[in-house]
């Protein structure tokens, strides 16, 4: 469906980006923000003035966060809307489904927040302004071990690739620097009980709690934790990041520190400015860590293009040459595997509000 | 190739996916149309083919030709074994059996090795014919003659006295048996066959989408095939293909034409709140679905004459 | 562990067995393929919700309002979706159920987006009692346990000693001839729906509150796990629906505290276990035998 | 009692009854004999309320056509349904107490009657709680009657009662039929052996092609060449 | 001289605490109308499903043309020539007439799965042979014309032509008839009995089970009395009648008189 509340009318000249996420199904709140966060980028420069003076209109494509659905979303923008490139708005699974065909239809493609290893090997297309999980899982173990002095770390991740990469990577760190990794146990995503896999995490002794996943089960798992009694540090990663965890795990979330690429109390005034509008768009919510990924993804993509116009070879080429962009997330660049290069920042969680600890470019 | 030029490929995937879906629907229909037996597990054997075929040419770098046409021979042999269950179970709990099943067989996808684990399986190869790698156009005209071939077999089974068996088991097990139906023979049978189109199905899925992961083969495909199947009409050919095409395209033409005139923001939940409403409506005023094999007539002395199935405690006089 | 291991799969049974014991009435006696008990569970946990930030109702009653709302609405499902289909083939019921669940499921998204939301202060605090230095429950969990075999006892009091208790088994089994003893048929079937809507209502309502969180989709998997437990027990079987239910959450709960590295996991686990019992007994395990004199 | 007139019930393009028109007085046995699709059991169904039909069916002054079977019931009509129908997985007790279902009794009343009817049928004694679908073909026949015997009608209808029952049970069943008719019991009855069903009729119809061909005494009926030749073999 | 073709020695068959069948020994000769009658309950329904193989005797054998069938599984038994009809009709309600007929026929065939799918002349002319047959039956048992109805909507009494149909299809060695005539006028009950009497004499060997026993004397020529799951009486139909412990548990007194009258017609 194409979106028409971006204000601009469909003309000749205007640039159509495409947009592809999960707009129904278990994620689409997920896919929603990410949408609604490019949505806000667009209307920005739209109102500027537009990409060297011509309108941008978003397309916007459900994947139900379903692969098969996510690849012909992905072959309508480009062949039927004909986008000049692509914000990927959706999960690993989809993601991954549809990157290879950007990359042989030479489709400019920014991924947002999915964080399959995979996705950005195969050309030169397609960049991602989320750091990989390797990195989110490294700047953890060292914060455990080096900064927290935590010996015997329990890690609990959730079963999809998002879970494992992060946790194989912080495990690896935690060995190298010296720590015991002294339980690890799956969870899958829904699940609202974990008081058999904590009995176990709580037999196991830890000082540390490392959970690896998203907000739901990590505020149950702050929740139940509590119940039986364990009083380890808890740490987490991006997941954590929204509004929501606080609320649905109240009091128990407090001290649990987390890794993200985005607070919105952050003082540079791309952030600020971020979060203003947003509040004056979507006026009950709360900016997070999604919309401010899925914001910069739009935006360096928005930026590319004022600069290399919408010939798709030259905007993927001036997508990869991003350097130091003010992104809401920290400076963003791309390395040579389109990755991007940008500061880790850390959380905690204090009396009933998230708070900056410090950040770091790993 | 002129042809490829010719065609907007978003529509050439619509259709491959569409007939994917309809090799899945025929089967389907084999199992649960013809022979009675309710598979709510489908997508399960949907996933063994197309895992089979990835793994075979991605890690065992094999031909994908070889490897298409050994996931076939691995599904036939698999859902022959997984279609055992239902020799033993009584036929009301069926359903939840093969449910059961085609979660497990998920999870087992989600976790083993073999199959690339939480991360799937990725770069499954393009299979070539004559030097040509078949994208787009000309992998749908491929599927376009396998689904042919396929919808052939179909009529031909059911319309010979295979057919016959399977449609006796489906009404009545103790008659079959005692018409000298070798039940179980036709059960097994049935499952091997039905779930050897649907890993012929997953196969050409797996070289489509060149990357799979656990979450195209869960429980929500397995009760959307079922719907199609029977919307469309149990045992009946015509029925799978309308079946599948309408509920299938249903969310595609949401994509291809613009609605003004609700909230944009809202449209793909409204497009799921339609496709469940139809799903209601159409059981409603075409139970037997819209090829169901029972006209008017039928269907009132069917309700007439319904004589709830009673297995379990009866006496067979 | 291994204790704090048992309270915690007694735990989950109990939630297991509250969820089934609606479906044990419509699926286990009146033998329909009912898809939308699910949905109706979340329902269920909305309504308290809606009642308690609204009407400022206090707990009880906004538990009573939702069994009340889910009730109808369960009571609605059959008179919309599946009376119209009586006399045709299960799977007919199972794919208009399907259709249902949709439906709800995505209106509810409307409403209220994907996402989890927090159940309401209820007053009742969450209380932790520590039974021994490394055993705990919580008072939740112990609602839970009663409403379950609150629950259960009527329902098997419902079944056993009412005419009507009986005359759901006849309706099950030969519509025809029910009505030719007297028996109205759609009322019948009626009651059926709205005691197990109302028992699924519970459900949804005290796992919400025991888990803090409430979301369009979470009746998915409960539904089908119900299922399991319902088939697991032998159909319309009281007992086997408590012992479906404890074996269910004494299952997931070792498999998720002692194995690791499997190969499925532990939803996976208890539809292995169904398989396996069916396989050896195949009418479940209280179910009534083939022959039986 | 019942007087029906003109009715006629079609399945699809099959006009199984046609113009019928028959009537049953109170406390008389009227028996319905015919061969094989003449529309005896089609008839009863209708007036039982198990299928839609055309006509106007009267009972005891009120209008029985399109009320649900259910309430048919109330009114004091029961059946004993051509191919039994028993509950199959309802024990042998339960299945008589679905036969009292429309009535208001106690439960020691209830417990009572049953066990007049197992006098009645020993056999079901034996198997009171048997699962009634286990039960021999007789043996559920037996059931079907008392348990259509529980509900205490005005008004029994019985689609061949004697079917697959021993030639002793037979002869006790008709036995029974007579006996609940002195009590006063109006009773209209199918049945294959006419011989039998003209012993205890007052009278009779003859149905062919669903139409009612003759119509008169049992004793008159007895002697008619037509019937003798074609249903007393 | 005349073969035995049916040799049962000693089978029971037991459900939880009830002996449905206990201990029965019976012969049947090939050719033979043979009669099998007594109290409901009696377990003489109990002895067909053990012989078409739906039981498994608890005990005993049954030899069927020198071949031990005790035990095998039912359809290997209607391939060797037994084939039965249902006291409580199971016809394929929503399939027409033929269809049901032609079911009977499927032992008897031999369309693999390869030449279905080919679509050989042969699997084509094997159909019509088994359209061509049925239809034959059909007329045999009075249901011509019927063909195209749907079994469900027959009346009680053509339903079980039609299960007789399916049963002598394929032409059995053995047919046996579990209460053929149940809802059957006196009329259309001699028609059966013509039926069968021809069965006979294109070799079929028959057991029936009938509560007709005037009808059962007049065309049995070997009658077998159960009671209780015990054999009582195994005789001529003369004999049988006479014998007091029959007349006990099934006949009734006064009715001897008449079923003697029948049985002489
Ligand atoms: N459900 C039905 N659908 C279509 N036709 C039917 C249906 N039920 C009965 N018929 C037809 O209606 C006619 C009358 O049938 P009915 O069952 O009333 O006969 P009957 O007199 O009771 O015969 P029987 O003695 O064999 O029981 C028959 O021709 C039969 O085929
Ligand atoms: N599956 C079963 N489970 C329990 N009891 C059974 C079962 N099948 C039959 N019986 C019992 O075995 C006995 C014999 O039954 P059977 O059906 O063989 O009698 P029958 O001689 O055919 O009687 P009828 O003439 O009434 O048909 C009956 O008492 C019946 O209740
Ligand atoms: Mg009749
Ligand atoms: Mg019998």
């Amino acid at each position: 469906a194409s979106d028409k509340s971006s204000g601009s009318t469909k003309s000749k000249d205007s640039i159509k980006l495409g947009w592809v996420g999960p707009l129904t199904g278990p994620t689409s709140t997920d896919g929603t923000l990410s949408r609604n966060a490019a949505q806000l980028a667009i209307e920005q420069i739209n109102k500027e003035g537009g990409v060297n003076g011509k309108k941008v209109e978003l397309v916007t494509e459900d994947d139900q966060g379903k692969p098969e659905e996510a690849l012909k979303a992905v072959q309508k923008l480009i062949n039927s809307d004909k986008v000049a490139g692509i914000v990927g708005g959706g999960y690993s699974g989809p993601m991954k489904t549809v990157t290879p065909k950007v990359q042989s239809a030479k489709v400019p493609m920014v991924v947002a927040y999915a964080v399959h290893p995979d996705i950005t090997k195969g050309g030169d297309y397609v960049n991602r302004v989320i750091y990989t999980a390797d990195i989110q899982g490294k700047a953890m173990a060292d914060y455990a071990v080096n900064d927290l002095k935590k010996k015997n770390i329990a890690v609990l991740y959730v079963d999809i690739d998002y879970g494992i990469s992060i946790y194989s990577a912080f495990k690896d760190e935690a060995k190298k620097l010296g720590a015991n990794v002294v339980i690890e146990k799956p969870f899958k995503m829904g699940d609202k009980d974990f008081s058999s896999i904590l009995t176990a995490v709580k037999a196991s002794k830890p000082d540390a709690l490392y959970v690896v996943g998203y907000y739901n089960e990590a505020a149950g798992i702050v929740t139940q934790s509590k119940e039986l009694g364990i009083d380890a540090q808890f740490l987490g990663v991006d997941g954590f990041d929204s509004p929501k965890f606080l609320e649905l795990g109240k009091e128990n979330t407090q001290a649990a520190t987390f890794t993200t690429s985005f607070f919105a109390t952050d003082t540079r005034e791309v952030v600020q400015h971020f979060v203003k509008a947003w509040h004056e768009k979507y006026k009950d919510s709360e900016p997070d860590m999604l919309s401010s990924q899925s914001y910069d993804a739009t935006e360096v993509m928005l930026e590319a293009m004022k600069k290399a116009g919408t010939d798709r070879e030259k905007l993927a080429k001036a997508i990869s040459e991003t350097k130091d962009f003010e992104g809401t997330s920290g400076k963003i660049s791309f390395n040579a595997h389109h990755e991007v290069v940008k500061p880790v920042i850390f959380m905690t969680v204090k009396d009933g509000k998230f708070q900056y600890v410090k950040s770091l470019n790993y | 190739m002129v042809l490829e030029a010719l065609f907007n490929p978003y529509y050439v995937d619509i259709v491959v996916f569409l007939i994917i879906y309809i090799l899945l629907g025929l089967g389907l229909n084999l199992i649960t149309g013809y022979a009675g037996q309710v598979s709510l597990g489908h997508a399960a054997f949907f996933g063994i083919g197309a895992y089979s075929s990835a793994i075979l040419s991605v890690k065992a770098d094999l031909n994908p030709w070889l490897a298409i046409t050994l996931a076939i021979v691995i599904t036939f042999v698999i859902s022959a074994i997984l279609g055992l269950p239902s020799l033993r179970v009584r036929e009301d709990f069926l359903a939840i059996t093969t449910l059961g099943m085609g979660l497990i067989i998920q999870s087992f996808f989600k976790n083993s090795s073999i199959t690339g684990g939480a991360y799937g399986i990725d770069s499954i190869p393009t299979p070539s014919l004559f030097g040509m790698k078949l994208e787009n156009m000309s992998y749908l005209i491929f599927l376009l003659i396998v689904m042919l071939i396929g919808i052939y077999a179909v009529r031909r089974m059911t319309q010979s006295r295979i057919g016959r068996a399977w449609m006796v088991i489906r009404e009545d097990d103790i008659v079959a048996q005692s018409m000298g139906i070798n039940t179980t023979y036709y059960k097994v049978l049935v499952f091997a066959i039905g779930g050897a189109y649907a890993g012929a199905a997953g196969a050409l899925f797996a070289h489509k989408v060149s990357f799979i992961s656990s979450d195209s083969f869960g429980f929500a495909v397995s009760a959307t095939l079922l719907s199609m199947v029977v919307i469309g009409g149990l045992g009946s050919i015509r029925g799978t293909l309308f079946g599948v095409s309408v509920l299938y395209l249903l969310p595609e033409f949401f994509r291809l034409f613009q609605f003004t005139f609700i909230d944009m923001n809202y449209l793909d939940m409204y497009k799921m709140m339609i496709y469940g409403l139809l799903m209601v409506l159409m059981m409603r005023y075409r139970p037997n679905g819209i090829f169901g094999k029972k006209g008017a007539k039928k269907v009132m002395t069917k309700r007439l004459h319904k004589k709830k199935a009673v297995k379990g405690g009866e006496h067979i006089a | 562990m291994l204790a704090q291991q048992l309270i915690n799969g007694l735990a989950i049974g109990f939630v297991y067995i509250l969820v089934s014991v609606g479906l044990t009435m419509v699926y286990g006696v009146l033998k329909l393929l009912h898809f939308a008990h699910g949905v109706i569970y979340m329902v269920g946990a909305f309504s308290a919700m809606l009642g308690m930030i609204y009407f400022h109702l206090p707990f009880p009653l906004a538990l009573l309002l939702a069994m009340a709302v889910s009730a109808v609405i369960g009571m609605g499902i059959e008179r919309f979706a599946y009376r119209p289909l009586r006399g045709g083939h299960p799977i007919t019921t199972l794919i208009s159920g399907v259709g249902v669940a949709i439906l709800l499921e995505n209106f509810f998204q409307v409403i209220f987006t994907s996402d989890t939301l927090s159940f309401p202060e209820t007053g009742i605090e969450n209380t932790i009692y520590h039974l021994t230095q490394s055993v705990s429950i919580t008072n939740y969990k112990f609602y839970i346990v009663i409403a379950g075999v609150i629950g259960l006892g009527l329902l098997y009091a419902f079944l056993k000693f009412t005419k009507m208790g009986i005359a759901i088994q006849a309706v099950a089994q030969d519509m025809r001839a029910a009505s030719l003893m007297g028996v109205n048929v759609n009322r019948v079937v009626s009651v059926t729906f709205m005691i197990g809507s109302a028992l699924a209502a519970a459900a949804g309502v005290l796992v919400a509150l025991n888990y803090n969180s409430l979301f369009p989709s979470m009746g998915s998997i409960p539904g089908l796990k119900a299922f399991c437990v319902v088939v697991l027990g032998g159909l319309g079987s009281i007992g086997g629906t408590v012992v479906g239910g404890l074996i269910l959450g004494l299952v997931e709960t070792m498999s998720d505290g002692y194995l690791s590295g499997m190969v499925i996991d532990k939803d996976a686990i208890a539809f292995v276990i169904l398989i396996v019992i069916l396989l050896i007994k195949p009418s479940g395990l209280f179910g009534k035998k083939v022959e039986k004199v | 009692m019942l007087q029906i007139k003109n009715l006629n019930v079609s399945y699809g393009s099959i006009h199984a009854v046609r113009n019928l028109s028959l009537e049953v007085q109170e406390g008389e046995a009227v028996a319905l004999i015919g061969a094989n699709g003449a529309g005896k059991t089609t008839t009863v169904n209708a007036i039982s309320g198990t299928i839609p039909s055309k006509g106007s069916i009267i009972y005891q002054g009120k209008e029985l056509n399109g009320l649900a079977a259910h309430k048919v019931v109330k009114e004091g009509i029961v059946m004993v349904p051509e191919g039994r129908r028993i509950f199959p997985k309802l024990s042998v007790v339960n299945n008589l107490i679905m036969g009292a279902y429309a009535r208001k009794t106690s439960k020691k009343e209830l417990q009572q009657e049953i066990e007049k009817i197992f006098v009645l049928f020993p056999r079901l004694a034996e198997r009171r709680s048997q699962m009634a679908g286990t039960l021999s073909g007789g043996e559920q026949q037996m059931l079907a009657v008392g348990r259509a015997m529980m509900a205490k009608p005005k008004l029994l209808i019985l689609d061949e009662p004697s079917m697959g029952l021993a030639p002793i049970v037979v002869k006790s069943i008709f036995s029974t039929i007579n006996r609940i008719k002195q009590e006063g019991l109006t009773i209209l009855l199918i049945e294959q052996n006419a011989t039998m069903a003209l012993s205890v009729a007052d009278r009779g119809y003859v149905l062919e092609n669903g139409e009612i061909r003759f119509h008169d005494t049992a004793k008159n009926l007895r002697e008619q060449d037509v019937v003798k030749k074609a249903y007393l073999g | 001289m005349v073969n035995i073709l049916l040799k049962i020695e000693g089978i029971s068959k037991r459900f939880g605490g009830l002996v449905a069948v206990n201990q029965v020994s019976l012969a049947v000769k090939e050719g033979e109308i043979f009669g099998l009658i007594g109290p409901n309950g009696a377990g003489k329904t109990t002895f067909f499903n053990m012989l078409t193989g739906i039981y498994k005797p608890n005990e005993g054998t049954i030899v069927f043309e020198q071949q031990q069938v005790q035990g095998v599984k039912p359809f290997r038994i209607a391939k060797l020539g037994i084939s039965r009809t249902f006291q409580n009709i199971r016809l394929l309600k929503d399939e027409s007439v033929l269809e049901n007929v032609m079911v009977g026929m499927f032992g008897k065939t031999h369309t693999g799965l390869w030449s279905a799918i080919l679509g050989l002349g042969s699997a084509k002319k094997e159909e019509e042979l088994v359209k061509e047959e049925s239809r034959k039956i059909l007329e045999l048992v009075g249901l011509a014309g019927l063909e195209d109805e749907l079994a469900g909507s027959l009346s009680y009494g053509n339903q079980r032509r039609v299960e007789i149909a399916r049963a002598l299809v394929s032409k059995p060695k053995l047919l046996l008839l579990d209460e053929p005539t149940a809802g059957m006028n006196a009329d259309e009950t001699n028609e059966i009995g013509e039926l069968i009497r021809k069965i006979r004499k294109n070799g079929t060997t028959v057991i029936l089970i009938e509560h007709n026993v005037g009808w059962v004397m007049g065309l049995c020529d070997r009658i077998a009395v159960f009671d209780h799951g015990e054999k009582i009486a195994d005789d001529e139909p003369e004999k049988i009648i006479a014998n007091p412990a029959v007349i006990e548990a099934y006949i009734g007194k006064e009715d001897t008189e008449e079923v003697n009258k029948f049985a002489a017609n």
